[in-house]
């Protein structure tokens, strides 16, 4: 007589399934932000070279208290408001033309594509001999840098558009002014708007390194400002403060993103 | 209203420079309230008539053109395979987009939508996005906007093939029985056989390399329920009669990579 | 006088060396001409008779000669005092300031506030409401900026201060009138006024007596009494050295002194520059590298004020003057 | 007797279709040339605020036959292949250990989320600080803003690899290592290179700024040199190279992806 | 060797944290060389049936086991509608994959991956990369790779639905070739009634909200050349009774978003 054994299945991809409790997150970051405030206290590291969480926050409230802050934050939300702005009216609308005409396509595609390397950061010499020391060149170096990445994606988007849509389109009797208004230009939106979401990455860095080099007021200059006299708590905060900046824009454009593309 | 397509020939160029023959002599109408089924192989060409029927590719010979006793511009309704429905546009503003495009006034644009809406069975989901559809709902969209411009040729590019063996089945009594009621001149694309035999008056069978029409077969059967059993054996004879006409392309198109 | 002198002390460095062991030394220092004295000590082998190695480490910036001297990777530093030195003594990096390495004094002036050539301004008080260009903030070029307008009653407030980075941004910046004023040191201030496009309104060492740089201690070095002493021994001497060659006066004119060509060649090869630009450009010292103690007090209470430091320091805390001072007393001065 | 009309169907998406000349493009790029060419020749515009193509290829020789280039490139390189291989290193590393550990994941994401949009060039003060003296600033900056792009795309590769892949490995017996070496690399392996790509730009870019702010030798530093003094020509073919090091840094990228993922 | 499906059960949370019952109460088992299929309407748990068979998810509830004389863990081959090819690995590659991860000799690996590729019929093709190949032979080449390691249990998961009609057609008749020579148990799902009763010695059929057993229904024609004309009434029959128990669920199935 035969004997039977029995093998049970069992499943082999539970480790992908694994979870791991939501609080665990929260206890990460505090149990981290704890160790850093530890390691300050008991003089592990120098304050100077790491600052104490609470340091940070303590003189990050003493900048906002004093005005400091809020003079630094205007000048710098202007000039990337500003150049934010410019950048990306002009890469969306050139981003359009070189979309829907072959002939500007065939002509400035390959200039965009030989200027898109160059780092911006390097063209600011020459931009403050075009335009001085003031608002304009900062402005204007963030506008480039917005330009090209929205210019680009813009393009990319038109030029991505699905076919079936404009040939649907086409069937049932648009005319090709419809067929920009009604289709590529909502089609083009969603790879539009991974463009500016890029481009504002670039222009907070660009915003920085700007007003490095010749500012008297903007975060950027705040931080170099407290690295120069090696106040690192006030410089942290002001680290912090330009990580709040990128995650407010972030979010920002996410929630325009949503608003303007409800579609998706 | 007739369509002729005379002398039709299309040569594409591909992407090493050589000329390749997609279409080749292509002669046949379609009459006024006939439904015309293409079947063919992958790669013979289907898509590529319809296309150039539907005014969306030129051919490199002959031509394609509406006889008809008025002088009006012929419309064209058409469903893609991949449902090309305007993803920023709610079901309503879809099915309502040719109106649009000719003009028609607001109110028109209200009562012909909410009609057709009905009859493809989408109440309800007029102001739903199309990402919030199921395929087959989709696809009633997709037909409901065709047939919104009350076309004077339907062209339908594998409109079912996307969707699951029993959805599609649906699709297909539900498609016949709107067509039952608005008799639009049809032409209609199909991989399967099966559908082509079900649904057409006559069946053009086209070969591959290049695609040239192999043979046309009128479907003699009533227009509503070749599936019953009595016209079993009838169908299953065109059914046979095409897949023996086909089945050798369809070998070798399946090993072409 | 001066050669007996330099023997003596020459003979009583090389009495005390007898007994220790060779001592070896990281020095941080950049390659300006406030340097001087260190090269003339390890050319003229002074470090050599204290028994003493020194290993010049060479630093493109300032900044971090002070950390690091702060931070005990060097263990003499030898730089300008900036803000942000009080500011890491504040944070808790100790070092010392022990001896003087280049100052601003009447007369001796290298450093000058300067104006287009075409300009209205002709003294400091007209600057109101202009835009004056420095390096950084907290560098000693915005001291200078901040203290000239209040000697002539205005303040920092009254002006806009524009950082440029570095003397080329500064000296082109001027060229093209983007700012209304800037401060430069010997030799560009020359340079700009030999190709027209700017004037000296004030000079610095008019204005003020400034210490502006200085040779740092790190902490853990200074404990090693000793071995400091023998350090500022063949440091004063050197600084001696220097005064002599460069920086004797007869009636009120700078006149070459008797080693003269010999410290300028000195200076020229350790800086790699033209003899010529190392001449228009020799900062003051003390000729016993004594430091200007009381500037300091000044320097901490003025940048308190303007709120470039953190906290008020102690001026004790910082400086040292106890070595030099016993050095000099071995030296027999 | 009723007449009958014929209307022959037209392509109605011809203008999709519309090609225009490869040599339009050649032509363009020459045309622009000539015409700036032109602008200069006839003193429209200063040479300095822009100067001539001819003149600054000139130029560009001159700094490349002085050897003046060279030895300001040398230091660039050195600085940007450094910081990349370290970020890039780095970033794929803890990408892996984010993407493998659910625990690490829960832990550390939220802090590289929240470190994430800092512009990297605002830490320069406090680098400085803590790596001191000479290259191993400039080097870390460019590895920090290297490191956090290859990270996150190395994660989302990783996180985003076809899970059917991963159930037909267990399914055909593939052990956890298995599947790691054999499917979850490999799949994540494109993602991995696109955020290589990205991290690309931004090291050039971080470079110029670097550079620009504190160092001596390096195309950033000499780049704005020429600015400070004024010298346009030499700037701008200073701006050209560092567009063709860009372009080289890409192609050598893509190089590398075709070589590295010949599957797509 | 014999598969066992005992009361198994299934709970999903959805996105919303509401529990979604998909399997009860599911009884069946998978004989020796027998060629089980599920079909049933979209959205009834077919899938998630296969995965617990196939160990890649636990039953919240029940078991399922192999019973076998030999002491030897079960070998299972899997082919998806996704078809899941490595993509970076050859057609060579990607088949041998499983003999590689049971530490099979090169020799062999070389054999048997010669022999396999040799019966899907992707001769030639072994250095290919799946993006070089048609939908047809990649799904051709994702049998082969199940096939290879010789497993206990074939399982698919509808395969052939991404295919066109007429590749899907050839593509049967080759499988029902195939196996014929390896007699395989196999668990087989699909959407297509057709299928099954061509396919199956039993075809279970499940229906939805909860996926139950409705039926199962033992196909009593002969394995091969059920397409004849002598069996296509019975063939119809079945294929109508199982029409009729999944037409209602097929149409609610339907109308969900
Ligand atoms: N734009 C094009 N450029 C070059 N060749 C093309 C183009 N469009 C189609 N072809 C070729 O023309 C032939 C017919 O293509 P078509 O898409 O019309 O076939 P089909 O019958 O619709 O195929 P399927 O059943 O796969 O949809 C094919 O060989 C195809 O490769
Ligand atoms: N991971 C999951 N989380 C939540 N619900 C799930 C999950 N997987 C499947 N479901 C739900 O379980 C039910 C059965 O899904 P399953 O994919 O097994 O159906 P199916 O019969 O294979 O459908 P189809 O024919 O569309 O492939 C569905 O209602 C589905 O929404
Ligand atoms: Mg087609
Ligand atoms: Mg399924």
């Amino acid at each position: 007589m035969e004997t039977t054994t029995r093998k049970v299945i069992k499943n082999r991809v539970a480790f992908l399934e694994q979870k791991v409790p939501g609080y665990v997150s929260v206890l990460g970051i505090t149990g981290i932000l704890l160790l850093w405030e530890l390691v300050c206290r008991l003089n592990i590291v120098p304050p100077l070279f790491l600052p104490a969480p609470t340091a940070i926050v303590t003189d990050g409230w003493e900048l906002i208290s004093s005005g400091e802050l809020l003079k630094n934050l205007i000048a710098s939300l202007y000039r990337i408001f500003g150049g934010y702005a410019i950048g990306a009216i002009f890469g969306i609308t050139v981003g359009l033309i070189l979309g829907f005409s072959k002939w500007a396509d065939a002509i400035f595609t390959p200039i965009v594509y030989s200027i898109y390397p160059i780092p911006k950061i390097a063209l600011l010499p020459l931009i403050i001999l075009w335009f001085g020391i003031g608002e304009m060149p900062k402005i204007a170096i963030i506008a480039l840098g917005v330009f090209f990445p929205v210019l680009i994606n813009t393009f990319s988007g038109v030029k991505n558009v699905d076919p079936s849509l404009i040939k649907a389109a086409v069937t049932f009797g648009a005319s090709h002014v419809s067929v920009i208004r009604k289709v590529i230009l909502p089609g083009a939106l969603p790879t539009i708007f991974a463009g500016l979401k890029l481009a504002a990455g670039t222009a907070l860095l660009l915003l920085v390194s700007a007003e490095m080099i010749a500012a008297e007021y903007g975060i950027g200059a705040m931080v170099l400002h407290y690295g120069n006299l090696m106040i690192t708590t006030k410089l942290m905060a002001g680290v912090l403060i330009l990580s709040l900046l990128g995650l407010t824009f972030n979010r920002g454009l996410q929630w325009l993103e949503r608003k303007l593309i409800p579609w998706k | 209203m007739r369509v002729v397509v005379e002398n039709v020939e299309k040569t594409f160029v591909d992407s090493k420079k050589n000329e390749v023959l997609a279409l080749e002599d292509i002669n046949f109408s379609i009459e006024k309230e006939e439904f015309v089924v293409l079947v063919g192989p992958s790669g013979c060409g289907k898509s590529t008539l319809l296309n150039i029927v539907g005014g969306l590719l030129s051919p490199t010979k002959g031509q394609v053109y509406f006889e008809s006793s008025n002088d009006k511009d012929p419309t064209l309704g058409i469903v893609f395979q991949e449902i090309a429905l305007f993803p920023w546009r709610s079901v309503f503003e879809n099915v309502t987009f040719g109106l649009e495009e000719r003009g028609v006034s607001k109110k028109e644009r209200a009562e012909k939508g909410k009609h057709y809406i009905e009859m493809v069975g989408l109440t309800g989901f007029e102001a739903a996005y199309p990402k919030q559809l199921s395929g087959g709902m989709k696809q009633r969209a997709g037909i409901a906007r065709a047939l919104a411009v009350e076309p004077d040729l339907l062209l339908m590019d594998e409109p079912f093939s996307a969707l699951d063996a029993q959805t599609r089945t649906i699709m297909q009594e539900e498609l016949l029985t709107i067509w039952n009621r608005t008799r639009l001149s049809t032409l209609y694309v199909t991989h399967n056989i099966q559908e082509a035999v079900y649904l057409a008056d006559r069946v053009i069978v086209l070969s591959r390399h290049p695609g040239h029409i192999k043979k046309i077969i009128p479907i003699e059967l009533p227009k509503i329920g070749r599936d019953q059993e009595k016209y079993r054996s009838q169908f299953e004879r065109y059914s046979n009669e095409i897949w023996e006409l086909i089945r050798h392309d369809a070998e070798e198109a399946l090993k072409e990579a | 006088g001066n050669d007996a002198e330099t023997n003596d002390s020459s003979k009583s460095g090389a009495t005390n060396e007898g007994s220790t062991e060779k001592v070896s030394i990281d020095v941080g220092m950049l390659k300006l001409t406030s340097t001087a004295p260190l090269f003339i000590a390890i050319e003229k082998g002074y470090f050599e008779e204290e028994n003493l190695e020194v290993n010049p480490q060479w630093f493109e910036a300032a900044q971090p000669i002070t950390v690091a001297t702060a931070g005990g990777s060097v263990d003499v530093g030898a730089t300008g005092i900036t803000a942000s030195l009080y500011n890491m003594v504040a944070g808790g990096q100790k070092l010392w300031i022990v001896a003087d390495k280049g100052r601003e004094q009447e007369g001796f002036s290298s450093s000058a506030l300067l104006v287009p050539n075409d300009s209205d301004a002709s003294t400091p008080a007209d600057l109101k409401g202009k835009r004056i260009g420095i390096t950084q903030t907290g560098s000693t070029f915005h001291y200078m900026a901040g203290r000239i307008l209040e000697n002539h009653g205005l303040s920092l407030d009254d002006v806009q201060l524009v950082p440029l980075n570095s003397i080329k941004g500064l000296m082109e910046s001027l060229n093209s009138k983007q700012v209304d004023a800037v401060i430069l040191n010997e030799p560009n201030i020359s340079t700009v006024v030999q190709d027209g496009y700017g004037k000296v309104i004030t000079q610095v060492g008019e204005e003020m007596d400034y210490q502006t740089s200085g040779i740092f201690f790190s902490p853990k070095f200074a404990e090693d009494k000793d071995t400091a002493v023998r350090f500022l021994k063949a440091y004063a001497r050197a600084t001696e050295y220097y005064y002599d060659a460069v920086l004797t006066q007869e009636n009120g004119e700078l006149v070459p002194g008797e080693n003269y060509d010999e410290v300028i060649g000195i200076i020229a090869n350790y800086t790699d520059q033209d003899p010529e630009l190392i001449k228009k450009g020799l900062p003051y010292m003390d000729r016993d590298g004594r430091l200007l103690e009381s500037d300091i007090q000044t320097q901490v209470e003025w940048y308190a004020k303007e709120k470039l430091i953190d906290k008020e320091i102690d001026v004790n805390e910082i400086v040292n003057t106890e070595l030099l001072e016993e050095a000099l007393t071995e030296l027999g001065k």
